[in-house]
This record gives structure tokens, sequence and C-alpha cells, in this order.
């Protein structure tokens, strides 16, 4: 949902975010809301700035969300309180499950199909009835007994099985009201130390702000990416906004608040291991990708939008090696690289470490400081041969070498650390031209005003010129490995002395045009998989639709008396459409749920759909439309003309996922890694698929080790920016919070005789930390299972590097990942506390 | 929610200067010579960002105080002063009377207090009626304004502010405060606080409109419970008192004044120089007089050595 | 603030009578207000009126993507504030936007490359050209010794894992798009990930 | 320097009495930059004015045998203008723009109208000295009457000075303060002029002169006394009560500026043989005693600006005998200031706690 439609609902529930502080523009919608008489809920481990402003706080152990959200989950089904026919048309809750699937309410904690052995799932039992479903994810493959492209092609035969009357035992809602029967009032207040009464206000508040005439609308950030169990708090708000009729519709729906300025770009155009633009899967060297016809046979979905599959990825490979990419070589497939496993940032971290690797770029990223480990990030930069780091100014990651805590410790000196070190100046805002995508997919352009300082230049012309030297230095080698970048089009125009690459030439390529005139293209569905088009990232088509139009670079804002979708401010993919599934705004006829959420509809006498935004369906498909099962459709012929979940094969929204999950079809509590307590709920502890690279120099501790009896929750304060390197380095920000510092609740210091200002140590089995206490009742001791639990928070934006210093707060966290995403789990983990520093200088300049 | 329709009017990304009458755009407000302006503090809105702390010294190209952890909540800014025109104060009161934490909130009145104060640039200012050199001076925007090229740091202004708002700069040795951005309304745009402000909490405007607006908002927030809800500044209320006239930054509060360090009925410095004049005059008076009488009686004979001074 | 210049006794003291208040004062001129209007009032202008340049920018910090107006003098930004045409900020800034200016004015600010030898105690400033071209042999020679092209059954895998790049969450999605492609449909590389996990 | 609440509708929670909230302890209101320059300079001003109204009157009123302290009041009054200028451009923290001072006049100002003062008294006090040293008697008689007015300016603007600012002690009793500055000015005047005749060997006028010093410092003892107890009733003594403010308030300002002289210059007058030194002592007591009061007086303003609960007594709208004279210690303050609690406590402890003293 667009960030302002957050001013169109009736309750708003924040929660994984400190919203006020750390998204404080967006947090302007949730007050206008807030004026018009919504419903402001924080539920959050601290009283931040965000609960002041709320209506509600709900104090809660950090990493205990899904217990919460679970609990609002049984709330809706016990007292049927869901919006019958929203979700009876629009989601899978009528399907029926494969009989052989078993809940964690069966088998304690886990699901059925766990490998002991492989510490995985086999994801067969959790498939809908006789019929393979795959996910909308990247990746769509899953491993199966039988052929997964065989099992899915069964969504072409005929509409998934049902039971309308929701009696069938295994149908999803059935399965959801056994999986959440645990998730009492009671068990909420076990588990999180919510008190039941705040927590039943919490639930109540969201159910009366649903239905067809209110919306509800859900925010989070990292508060709930960060944990071992990310993905599924997610889902959980997925499950609750489903039931609730909140998704698609305007006021309505789940916004993640994002934390860097293109991150959203950064994940459509991934600057990551697992994906190529535009949610394509990176082949695989351990699936069935050996061939560009085994990756299409397994990755290719046969109903649903995705079916557009191959038409994306050819027109991406057409981008990228222009006339060497041909029918005969498979389009330049076997150019891409195949992964091998898991390549995010943390397993990196340990190949440094052990060698691996040998070269690392670092463009604006600074881990020393970010990164999870941090003592053992900061000694593996010394095992590189060489990196480079562009920033723009020395950052610790830079300064590892003479400043790094292996340093000062006396484990290493720069004598012996071989590592050669690029400190290169980086452009900033206003210095360089291009588009950024921000949280809700508005892709909007900047123009560049200035040149960087000296030698500043974007990164577009670091890769560019880099680029180009690569190419020189390949260009006569006859060697098939270097084929791929022999064959890369790399011919951007330059301009200018500095020789800046073109940045509207990249965006062209990104948008996609036609081979054979250069054509730009103006939406996705003009796309061919047969050469004749190449696009770059194809839910950015559109962006530049025609020649000399940015609709990036569009500055046209809906005044007072307009819809208020601001179509013409930006472009959001895909295809300008600013609410996803908005189809779903409408009832299963194509009329608005109510005259006061109106969004789009079908206008019957023009046959098409319309409305306040671009619809997230097929412009002109009935809202009666039935596929035509004896012929097989396949696409967007398989979906119905009520079916508004398009990216899903079978166009419902997924109370439960039968694939693309690692943990699970459905969110259940588990405690973090490292916890305080027993998980209350099942005797399996904590997420069994959790990645953990437990080794001597990543260790982790047992439940309940005495040693480190206090939950500890990271977080951002509004005054710096992450890693801290930029608002570090400003005298006016840094000013504001100029200090490192841990929050303790009174009844804790009391017991330790801490006082605010006075200097504690905060110890893990990663290592120790010094800094200073300040003692708030911000922070609150959890009863759990008559267990006293106190939580610290600790801000984790400091280092050694500008006005504003500390030491690092990752020093403490540990290298565990979510299954799904390998992300962190800095949110929630446990540590020992006591009065007075460390005995060594402090780690500063 | 549309943009203000004059926003329309400016489809380029690359504009040709200052889009002219900006404030209108961003305050609703045409500044014009002549009109008064002022900013109306609304602390219900207010969520500690410090974003107007920041605007401000960006835009007046302030140093940073100091870079100490002040341990006082949020606060580590600590007061107004010659480098800070703005300062965030953070009051919390999360807990509830059995010393447990609260977890529902009044209506529009928060737990944790936090108000921008600034200089409330008085209707009747005692900086500026005590500054012997007119570097005070009362602007055509009824504004309140240290000229920099007048001021030679005598520092008469810093004890006669009622609000601890001016002071001096051991850098420069003149004294500052906030102008209200007074070279910006010369060029129709809003003060940097006020613009930057995400939530509204920092509002600028004509006074009296503001006046209006701020009535207003506190009937609404009584209808809405949040009882304790008043204006500190507007004309008739705390703040606006012993002669001081209203305060063309006001503010509306939910606690006690002096809980946000400002005075409940402050006054005016200069209704002081004539109750002192007088009664030190009326004195020396008295003592010429007597001395008078004194040397008379010496010069009509050497005093004998008389009892108690008695006149022979 | 501008600095104000030192000026003599004499032209200070002529300056002083030609703008004296006293006979404004005695002219009936407020005190208060007219009277005591210097020079430097009478003047001042904002800033951004100098601009020569006003470019549209989007926020460099969290992605909630507010727009803000890059204002510049000579080829120097002068200042950066919210734009109010945005439907997002409408002109506001939190306190990192509010300090986008600080950012790129900060006397922490680098403007030529640093070189760390191998073992050495120093940084030596080197020139932009040959820090690129020795990132680029440097680049090829590590590819070229550690490159696979098929594993052991055959499958072929085409990758360096021996070369690694972190960051992009933070640069414009035309970088992204650049370093995706170079380095993993150009070099192979598969250790390519940014601020999204972290 | 209780507010007009006239038509004001405060809700109850900020009607209530005051019950010693501050923001962490914070000032509320910012002390002035005044050093010892500026009270040495309120000293050296009112010793200089009241010293040309004596000469003024010993010059009209007395004999011949007043030729001699004419003389040395003029002396004092140029002597005193030109230190009292001196120091006052060196309290300015821009001292090279001292000129701006006559750049405009303000009569809410004392420091403008005191600029004039000084300037004026300056002015003819020189004239008068000139024109006494020159033989132009007729000059000098016309010159002093306009100077002696500015010398009662000079001995008591500077209360106006201090009052008319919102620091707690100087603006609590703008009134005693004048009265206060006033008598000690006089006394400081009569007593460094009867130094001087001493020193002559014109024990006659000395003795005249000390007369006119135990009258002014029966007033100053007077309004002193009085000004103690009002500061405490309206809760801003706390700075006068820190021990090296309380000295120099008490031993210096009082004993020594009152007590001492009352006591010297009143044994003299009633035994037969008036004692020199009884009279020197007395003279120099009231002189030291003249200078403790002003630094006592601008130290402990300086002071009780840093104090918020001074401000905030004095700044409620309630009648301030009604107030709780309490402080919150030391140990309260860095409490509230560091474990983050409200910064008062419940309104029924507070009122017992008042009722406890």
């Amino acid at each position: 949902m667009p960030q302002w439609d957050l001013a169109n609902a009736d309750a708003i529930l924040v929660m994984g975010s400190n919203m006020a502080e750390n998204h404080p523009i967006a947090f302007r919608f949730v007050l206008q809301a807030k004026e018009k008489g919504a419903t402001i809920i924080h539920a959050d481990p601290r009283f931040t700035r965000t609960s002041a402003l709320s209506d509600m706080h709900a104090p809660l152990r950090a990493g205990s969300d899904i217990a919460f959200l679970g609990g609002i989950i049984r709330h809706i089904l016990e007292n049927d309180l869901w919006f019958k026919n929203y979700v009876l048309g629009y989601t899978n809750i009528s399907t029926i499950i494969d009989e052989r699937f078993q809940d964690t309410s069966e088998l304690d904690g886990l699901f059925s199909g766990w490998n002991e052995e492989k510490q995985t799932y086999q994801y067969e039992s959790w498939q809908y009835k006789d019929m393979h479903v795959p996910a909308s994810l990247a990746e769509h493959f899953v491993n199966t007994t039988e052929s997964f492209s065989d099992c899915t092609k069964r969504l072409k035969k005929g509409p998934t099985p049902k039971d309308l009357t929701l009696q069938h035992p295994n149908c999803v809602y059935q399965i959801l009201k056994r999986h959440y029967a645990a998730y009492t009032p009671e068990m909420v207040e076990r588990t999180t130390g919510c008190p039941k009464e705040t927590f039943l206000k919490v639930a109540d508040a969201l159910v009366r702000a649903s239905g067809p005439d209110k919306t509800a609308a859900i925010c989070y950030a990292v508060g709930w990416t960060h944990h071992s169990t990310g993905v599924q708090m997610i889902r959980a708000a997925a499950i609750i906004q489903l039931l609730l009729g909140n998704i698609g519709r305007p006021g309505g729906g789940i916004l993640a608040l994002r934390g860097h300025s293109s991150i959203q770009g950064s994940t459509d155009i991934p600057t990551l291991y697992n994906m190529l633009p535009g949610y394509l899967p990176q082949p695989h060297a351990f699936k069935p990708h050996g061939t560009l016809k085994d990756f299409f046979g397994v990755e290719e979905t046969p109903t649903g939008w995705w079916s557009n599959f191959p038409k994306y990825m050819i027109s991406l490979m057409k981008a990228w090696y222009g006339d060497n990419a041909v029918k005969e070589n498979d389009w330049g497939y076997d150019f891409l690289p195949k992964i091998v496993g898991d390549h995010s940032q943390q397993p990196l971290t340990l190949a440094i470490r052990d060698g691996l690797v040998k070269g690392l770029f670092l463009l604006g990223q600074n881990p020393a400081v970010g990164a999870s480990n941090s003592a053992l990030v900061q000694r593996s930069l010394a095992n590189l041969d060489w990196m480079v780091v562009r920033d723009f100014t020395e950052t610790e990651t830079a300064s590892f070498w003479h400043k790094g805590r292996p340093v000062r410790d006396g484990e290493l000196t720069p004598q012996n650390i071989k590592t050669e070190v690029f400190l290169m100046p980086g452009s900033l805002a206003g210095e360089k031209a291009g588009t950024f995508t921000n949280t809700h997919r508005l892709v909007q352009w900047h123009d560049k005003v200035v040149d960087g300082p000296g030698d500043s230049r974007s990164e577009l012309w670091f890769i560019h010129h880099l680029g180009r030297r690569l190419k020189e230095l390949y260009q006569d080698s006859a060697d098939p490995k270097d084929k791929p970048i022999r064959s890369l089009t790399w011919n951007y125009p330059v301009k200018g002395e500095k020789e800046d690459p073109d940045v509207e030439a990249v965006l062209k390529e990104i948008n996609g045009y036609t081979v054979a005139d250069g054509k730009q293209i103006s939406d996705p569905k003009y796309l061919q998989d047969d050469g004749s088009t190449a696009c770059g990232c194809w839910i950015y088509c559109g962006v530049f639709p025609e020649e000399g139009h940015n609709q990036a670079r569009s500055r046209r804002p809906d005044g007072p008396d307009g819809p208020g979708t601001h179509l013409g401010w930006g472009f959001a993919w895909p295809a300008n459409r600013r609410t996803l599934y908005n189809r779903a705004s409408a009832d299963l006829q194509g009329k608005p749920w109510s005259e006061k959420k109106t969004l789009v509809w079908w206008n019957a006498e023009k046959g098409h759909w319309e409305g306040k935004d671009n619809v997230d369906f097929s412009q002109e498909k009935p809202p009666d439309y039935r596929p035509e099962w004896s012929q097989e459709p396949s696409g967007m012929d398989a979906l119905g003309g009520d079916d508004p979940f398009i990216m899903i094969a079978d166009g419902r929204g997924a109370l439960y996922v039968p694939s693309g999950l690692k943990d699970g079809p459905l969110p259940t509590h588990y405690e973090p890694v490292e916890s305080p307590v027993r998980n209350p709920l099942y005797g399996q502890q904590h997420n069994p698929a959790v990645k953990i690279w437990q080794r001597s120099d990543n260790p982790l501790h047992a439940p309940g080790d005495p040693r480190y009896p206090h939950a500890l929750t990271t977080y951002r304060l509004t005054e710096h920016h992450s890693g801290g390197t930029p608002t570090r380095s400003v005298a006016t920000t840094a000013e504001l919070q100029p200090e490192g510092f841990c929050e303790i609740p009174p009844e804790l210091a009391g017991e330790l005789g801490i006082r605010t200002l006075d200097w504690v140590v905060l110890s893990t089995p990663r290592g120790d930390i010094e800094t200073k206490a300040i003692v708030t009742e911000r922070l609150q001791p959890f009863q759990l299972n008559g267990q006293s639990v106190f939580q610290i928070g600790l801000p984790w934006h400091f280092g050694w590097r500008g006005y504003a210093t500390g030491d690092i707060a990752n020093v403490l966290t540990a290298i565990v990942g979510d299954p799904n995403t390998s992300m962190h789990e800095n949110k929630a983990l446990t540590c020992g506390l006591r009065k007075g520093r460390l005995n060594r200088p402090a780690q500063g300049d | 929610m549309g943009v203000p329709a004059r926003a329309l009017d400016y489809a380029d990304s690359f504009l040709p200067g200052v889009i002219p009458q900006e404030a209108e755009l961003t305050a609703g407000v045409r500044i014009e010579p002549g009109k008064s302006y002022g900013f109306f503090t609304d602390t219900t809105l207010c969520i500690g960002c410090k974003a107007c702390e920041v605007a401000c010294k960006e835009w007046n190209a302030l140093p940073a105080d100091d870079l100490g952890l002040k341990g006082t909540s949020y606060d580590n800014t600590g007061s107004l002063s010659a480098n800070t025109w703005r300062h965030v104060a953070f009051v919390e009161k999360i807990s509830g009377d059995e010393g447990t934490r609260v977890t529902e909130m009044q209506p529009f009145q928060s737990n944790w207090l936090m108000m921008s104060d600034v200089c409330k640039h008085c209707h009747n200012a005692p900086c500026l009626e005590a500054c012997p050199t007119g570097a005070l001076f009362r602007t055509e925007f009824d504004t309140v304004v240290v000229q920099p090229d007048i001021c030679n740091g005598c520092g008469y202004c810093v004890p006669a502010c009622p609000f601890g708002v001016v002071d001096l700069s051991p850098d420069d040795g003149k004294a500052h405060k906030c102008t209200l951005c007074y070279d910006r309304l010369k060029g129709g745009l809003e003060p940097a606080c006020a613009k930057s402000c995400p939530t509204d909490s920092i509002q600028f405007g004509e006074v009296p409109d503001l006046v209006e607006r701020a009535k207003a908002r506190v009937v609404d927030l009584h209808a809405k419970g949040a009882r304790n809800a008043y204006l500190y500044g507007a004309p008739d209320t705390p703040g606006a008192t012993g002669g001081l006239g209203h305060l063309n930054a006001f503010f509306l509060l939910t606690d006690r004044p002096e809980v946000y360090n400002l005075p409940t009925a402050p006054t005016r410095a200069a209704n002081r120089v004539e109750p002192a004049l007088t009664a030190g005059l009326v004195t020396m008076a008295g003592l010429a007089l007597t001395a008078a009488a004194v040397f008379a009686l010496a010069k009509a004979g050497p005093t004998g050595p008389g009892r108690n001074g008695e006149i022979r | 603030m501008k600095t104000i210049r030192r000026r003599t006794f004499a032209s200070r003291a002529l300056n002083f009578v030609r703008e004296w208040s006293l006979p404004r004062q005695a002219a009936g001129q407020s005190a208060y207000a007219e009277a005591a209007k210097s020079r430097y009032s009478t003047q001042l202008r904002p800033r951004l009126e100098e601009a020569d340049t006003v470019g549209t920018n989007i926020c460099p910090y969290c992605a909630v993507g507010c727009a803000q107006l890059v204002y510049a003098k000579n080829g120097r930004v002068i200042h950066v504030e919210g734009d109010p045409r945005s439907p997002i900020n409408q002109g506001t800034l939190c306190p990192k936007g509010a300090a986008t200016f600080g950012w790129l004015t900060s006397d922490q600010r680098m403007s030529q490359v640093l070189y760390r030898a191998p073992y050495s105690d120093r940084w030596e400033p080197k020139p932009l050209d040959w820090a690129m071209d020795r990132i680029a042999q440097l680049t090829k020679r590590t590819r070229d010794e550690t490159f696979v092209r098929t594993l052991p059954n055959g499958m072929p895998v085409n990758h360096t894992l021996a070369i690694a790049s972190l960051g992009g969450a933070t640069l414009d999605n035309e970088e992204n798009y650049a370093i995706k492609k170079l380095f993993s449909g150009g070099l192979g590389m598969v250790w390519i990930e940014n601020q999204a996990r972290v | 320097m209780s507010g007009n609440f006239a038509g004001t509708s405060l809700p109850p929670s900020a009607a209530a009495p005051y019950m010693g909230e501050t923001y962490y302890g914070r000032p509320a209101v910012k002390a002035s930059p005044f050093d010892w320059k500026v009270s040495s300079y309120i000293f050296v001003g009112g010793l200089a004015g009241s010293a040309q109204i004596l000469a003024t009157l010993g010059d009209l009123a007395g004999g011949p045998q007043a030729g001699g302290m004419t003389r040395t009041g003029r002396w004092i009054a140029v002597g005193g203008s030109a230190v009292g200028g001196v120091l006052l451009i060196a309290d300015l923290h821009t001292p090279d723009r001292w000129y701006n001072m006559l750049r405009i006049y303000r009569s809410t100002s004392p420091m403008s109208i005191g600029t004039y003062i000084l300037s004026g008294f300056a002015g003819f006090s020189a004239i008068a000295l000139g024109a006494d040293l020159l033989g132009m008697k007729r000059v000098a008689k016309a010159a002093q009457v306009p100077a002696a007015v500015a010398g009662a300016g000079m001995s008591v603007y500077t209360a106006a000075l201090l009052s008319a600012t919102s620091t707690p002690l100087w603006a609590a009793e703008p009134r005693l303060l004048g009265v206060r500055f006033a008598a000690s000015s006089m006394a400081a005047a009569a007593s460094a002029l009867s130094v001087v005749e001493q020193a002559g060997q014109r024990q006659d006028t000395a003795r005249t002169l000390d007369r006119v010093a135990l009258a002014a410092c029966a007033v100053e003892m007077a309004a002193g006394l009085q000004a103690d107890r009002a500061y405490r009733r309206k809760g801003v003594a706390d700075a006068l009560e820190k021990p090296e403010l309380r000295a120099l308030d008490k031993v210096g300002a009082l004993a020594m500026g009152a007590a001492i002289p009352i006591l010297c210059h009143g044994l003299n007058q009633v035994v037969r043989k008036p004692s020199r030194t009884l009279s020197v002592l007395g003279s120099l007591a009231a002189l030291a005693g003249g200078l403790a009061l002003r630094h006592a007086i601008l130290k402990g303003g300086n002071e009780s600006a840093g104090i918020p609960e001074n401000y905030f007594r004095l700044t409620r709208p309630e009648p301030p005998d009604r107030q709780p004279p309490r402080v919150a210690s030391t140990g309260e303050r860095e409490r509230i200031a560091h474990h983050g609690e409200r910064p008062y406590t419940p309104a029924a402890t507070r009122v017992a706690t008042s009722l406890e003293r």
C-alpha cells in the first residue's frame, strides 16, 4: 500500500517497527489517520516515541511476535469475526490440503515432512490435495518426489479442491483453527509477557476497524525481519489481513517500512545472490537448472501471472548479452553463473574468514558496524588479498587494519595484515542522477545538480569504467570462461570531461526495448520470449515508456480534488499500479465493498476496470469470467474474474502457503535461537529449519544459560541512520545522540546498582562491549510463565569513526539466519550485564 | 490526500529558482510585511524527532553545542542557546499510579511528553526592550530579531528574557536567538523548523489565524477526552502574562508549564524599571535632604560635643 | 552568516553617523522597530535566491522516498530542503533528511583515493586512474585464478567464489543494475549482496 | 511579579500551586553574563554619583570648611565615571562596538537610560571639576547641579538595571533594591569623603559626613533586613543561602556595610571625644560593605537564575506566601535526572513535606 494511503485507515497496528522514529515522514499519515479517528496501536518490546503517539502500547518480549499475532488469528476464528465474503471469495480458506499433512499441534512443534538427518522439510504433505502449487517467490521450484513440473501442471486441469462449507477436516479453515487453538489470550500473556487484557484490546481494535466499511493497516520493519522466524511473522500479519479483508483495499494492507533509500530497488534489481532482476531466480547448480529448458521446466508456473516467466528471462538475457544471446546458445543462459548454496552476507563473512574469498568490493556498506559478529567480521577482513571501499569517508570497515578491534586488542598489527585496501570517494545525493525505489515500490528520479568533490564518482561511473577496463583486458581472450564478459553489452554513452555514463541510457535498458528498432516498451505485456525484446527488469517496464518520457521523473501529484493516488508522481511497479491486488477492493461482482472504500471497480458498459488506481489485474477481464477448464487454460486465462491475487498460481490470497517457505505452511511460535526461556508452546525450542553456523568463532549458548539471563534487543534511533556513517559524520545529527548507550529497566538497574550514565558491560558468547547506561521505564520486566525476564535495549549505530562514537553493538550478535531469507536475529538475543568498564582503552579515537 | 493546487504549476524536475511564496505550499500562508507571524507548537503531535533542531542548524549554519550524553531521556540538547534555537524537551511519564507501565495512552496526550521549544517572539519582548543598542528590533513581520551588525555583546537581553532564550555566543561575542527565519520570510519561505516538521506539530502562520486554529484544537481535544490540553502563550493564557502580551510563538501543552521548563506567569522585565528607579530616587532625595540639613547645621556652627547629635 | 569585514575606525564612525537611529527616532520612527533597523536587516535575503541551479533529489536516507530540492550556486550546493510538491513529504523532512546539506558538506568527506599497500601502516593518496587500473587487474587476476566452469558432475556453473561485493541499498537502481550485470552476468561472481538482509 | 490571569482557563493540573516541578533541574532562565566588572561598576558608579551629590550639597549648603570635600567629591565623580566607563566597556563581549550604546534611546532599558545618565554625569562632572581646577567657580557651580542630578541617577539606576530582568533575586524586590543601592551609594560616598577628610585632618567635616553615612547605613540596614525577609518569603533566597554568598551577603553587605558603620559612627556621636579610628573604621567598613553588597546581589542573582524552583515560585499566579518554600535537594534532582522520573512527587507528599517545615 502506498504510504499516503495509511491516512485512509481506520486502525493501524505498528509492530516490529518504531515508525515515528525510523520513518517519521511515513508516520505523518498515521497521525493523519489518528486525527480522523483511527485507533493507533504499537506492539513493541520497548515504549518508544511511536508508543507515545499511539492510543495503545502492547509490550511484548522481543521475538514473541508470532505468539501475539497467532493469538489474534485465534481470536478472529474462534469468535467468527472474519470478513466472510472476502475471505471465502478471495482466499484459499476453503481449499483442501493433502491428507498426509500434520500440524505442529500434533507433532509438538514440527510439521509433517521433517527430515531430521538433512534438517529440512520435504514439502509434499503441505500441498493442496492432488495438486502442487509453485511458490509465488523468486524460486518457484521446490523439491518433490514426483516431477515438480508434472505436479504443478495439474493446476491447468481444473479448480483447486475446495469445501465451501469449510467442514472438511483438512480444509485450510479447519487446519488454521487447529493450528492456532493453543494461542489463547492466557498463552499469549505467558509467552509474550503482554497482559491478556491489553492483547484482547488490540485484537478487538483491529477487528472493529475491518469489514466492508472499514480497513485496518499493519506496518512493520526490521523488528520483524531480524529474527530466525522473521518471514513467518510477516506471514502471520498477512493471515490476519486476509481474514479481515484488508488486502488490496484503500487504507488496508501491510506496509513494509524499509531502511535505505533504494533498498527496495536493490531487491527488485537485486544486488542479491539468489535473484536476477524482477524476482527471477538465479540458476542453481543443485536444482534442475542445467539447461534453459530444464530451468523453464521447473520455474515457469502454469497458471497465473508468473506463466510469463520465459518472456522476462529471455528479455533479460537479450538486454545483457545483446547479439550474443541467440536461440542457439539458449540466449546466453550458460553465461549466467550458478550458485551453489547460500551466498548471502552472513556465510560470506565465514567464507572470507576461511580464505575462500580473496577480493571484496564494498559499495556503500560498512559491515564492521552493520554485520553480525563484528569481531569476526573485522578479523576476517585481514584474510582478504584486496578490498575496495567506496564511501564518502573512512568507514570503520575501511580502517579495520589500523583501528579495528583485533588491532586494538593486539591480536593483529598493520605489519602483519596483507590486505591491499582502496578507499575511493563516492558521490552522494545531488551529485549524481538516477532512480531510487522507495518502500512502496515508487520509482523516483533524482537529478544531478553538482559534481561531487575531487575524485568522487558515482557507483555507475565506477562500475562502468571498471567494466570497460575488464572488457579491454579480456578482449583478446579465447578462453571459453571469458565468453560472458566478452559477450556482455557494455556500451553506455559517456559524457563530459569525467566521462560520466548516461544514466537514462541504463534506465532505458532496464525499461526494455524492441531489439529490431531499439524503441522503448511501454508495458510488460509487450515483452516476448522469442528474442525480439530486451528488458533489464520486467517489473520496471513502463518506467521509461517512450523516448523523452522518463516517468520516474514525472512531478505531477494529485491536487486537493484529485483521487489521491498520485499516478503522475513517479512510477510504481508494475505498470504504475499503486496498490497491489487492488482487484480485491471490489467485491466478487466488481463493485466496491463500500462507498467509503472505493479504489477500482468494473465498468460493465465500457467493459473494463477503472477507478482511482491502475487495476492490478487483466484490464478487460469481467468479474464473472470463469476459466474454460476443458481447454486446459494457462497463465491468466486460468484465473477467474474474481481471483485477485494474480501472482499466486490459483489467484487466491494464501492463508495457508503450500510452497515457498522452508519452515512451514503456517506461522508457528518458536523461541529465538538464544532465548532466556523454554518454548511454552512446543517441545521444539526454536525454528527447526533455522540456519545456524555454530563454530568456535561464532559460539551460541543453550536456552536459559545463567551467564546470559537478559533478553537483548538492538534498535535504531531517529537521529541516526543504520550504521551511522553519514549521521555520525554530520555535527547537527551527531550532537543529538552523541554517544553509545543501552536502555535498562529501573527494576534491573536497581538490582545491579546501576544509575544513568554509569558504564556497563554487556556480554554474549561472541564478545563484550562497554557502553553507558540509560535507566528508563521505556523498558520493562516481563513475567513469562512465572519467570521474570528483563530486557535491555541497545542502539547499534555507533562505531569509532565520526563525531558520535561508541562500542559496536554487533560485537554481541551472532551469525544465525532465518531459513527463508538468511536474515540475522539481532532483534532477539540474550546477554549478561554488569556495572563497570572493560579492561582496555575505549574503542574510540 | 492531495497537495496544494499551486504545486501542480511546477511540474519540472529542475526548477528555475525558489518557488515564489513557497510558504503557501508548505504552510498555506502568504508572507507579507506588515502582518504578524509566529509559530503554534502543538505538543500533542510532536514525535520528538528533532528535525526542527537540525533544519534550524542547517539553515542558520549553527555549530554543534557539545557532544556529551546527558542522560535526560532523549534530550541531549539541554536548552536553547546561542547555537541552538530549537530544543526538543522530553519528559517520560511512562509509569501509571501503581508504578506499572501504561498500555493505554490518553487521547492525544502522550505518556512521554515531547515539546519543541523556541523563542516566543513576545508581543512586548523583554529582550528587545532591554537592548540598549537597537540590535534587537521588531521586524516588519512582527518578529523579534538580533541584528548582528549592531549587537555589541552587552548581554543585557540574556537575563531580561523570561524564558531563558537569548544567549551570548562565546564565538563572536554577540547575542543570538531564533530569528523566525527573517531571511526566509523575506523570500516567502516558511521558517526552516516548521517547514521540516514531519507531523505539523510546529505550525507557522499569521498569529491571529494560528490562535483561532489553536483554540479550535483545544476544544477538539477536550471533546476527544484530552481534558488537560491548554494553550500557553496565546492571548489570556498562561505565559501571556505580566504585561508580556501574547507570545507570537505559543504552545499547546498537556501538563503544567514548569514540567516543560516554562514559567506559568512570566512578567515583562520593564515593569520593574519604574518601581526600582522611583524607590531609589526617593531614597536619594531623602538622604540628600538629610545631608543638606547636616551640612547646613555644620555650617551654622561647629558642633560641640552635644549628646546624640542634639542640635543646639 | 556573512562575515563582517573589519573596517577602519573612520569608516565605522561614518557609518554610525549615517545609520544613526537617534535622528530617525526623533523624527518619530519607533525605537523598537523602524528606527532600530540596520543595514544588515535591510539587505537580508534568503540564500536560496542566489541559487543558479535547483534540482529535485530523493532523500538518501530511509526508503520513505521524500523529495528534496537541492539548491546550488557556482557548482556548489548551498542548501537542501524538502520539496513541497511531493505527495509523500510535502516539504517536510526528518532529522536525517534535514541534515542532507550537512552530509554533502561534511568535513569528514574525502575527495581523493587513498591506498593502503599490503602490510603498510599508512594511507597514501593515489590517482583515480591508477586505482581503477589496479583494481581491474586484481579483479581479473583473482577471477582467472579461481574461475570454475563445471562441477565434477558436469553441471556448468561458470562462476568464481573468490570475489564478493557488498552494498547496493543506498545506490541507484541503474547502479545496482550495472553491478549485477557486470559482476554476475559478466564476471560470474556469486557473492553479491546488499543491506537487504541486514 | 505575579501575572494576571483574567480570562484564563487553566486546567486544574496547571493551575494548582507550584509543587517543585522542574525540567531535570535545568535553569529556566539564563543568568546574565555580568561578572565582577559590573558589580564593581555599580559600586563605583554609585560612589561617584553620590559623591557628586555630596560635593554639590557641600558647595551649596556647607560652609567654607566643606570646600576640600567638594573638590574631593568632584574628583571622585570624574574618576568614578572614568573607571566606570572602562569597566562597562570591558564587560562588553564585542567591546569595539561600545559606541552603539549611543545609537538609540529606549526608555524601557535601564542600560540605555544608564548610558545617557553616565554620559551626562561624566560630562557635567568633568566640566565641574575642570572649571573648579581652572578657577572658573561660576561654571563649576552651574555644572555641578545637573551633575548632581545625574549623580542621583548614577546611584540608583543600576537597581533598575538589575530589577528589570527575569533573574529571580533581582526581579523579586525592585523597590527594596532601589532603596538599598541608593542608601549604599550615599553611605559609600560619605565614607570615602570622610576618610579623605580624616586624612586631611579635617575632623569636623569628616564628622559631618559620618552623620550622613550613619543615616544612609540605617536606611540600608532596614531595607536590607526587609529584603532578606522578602526573598525568603518569595522563595528566591536559595542562592544567598550558599555558604560563600551567605558570607558576602551577611558579613559583607549587612554587617560591614551597615551594622559596623552604624556602630562606629553611632558610638562617635554619643561619646564626648569622637574617635578617629572609629570613624575611619566605620567608613572603610561601609565602603567594603557597599562593594560586598553589589557583589553579593550580582552573584546571588546570577546563581538564582540557575535555580529553576526560584524562578517558578516567582512566576506562579498565587500569592507567594502560599507557596511551599521548598527546593528540590541536589540528591532529588539527580534522582529526577538520572532515572527519568516525573520531576515532581505526587501533590499529597509535597504538601506534607511543606507542612513539616
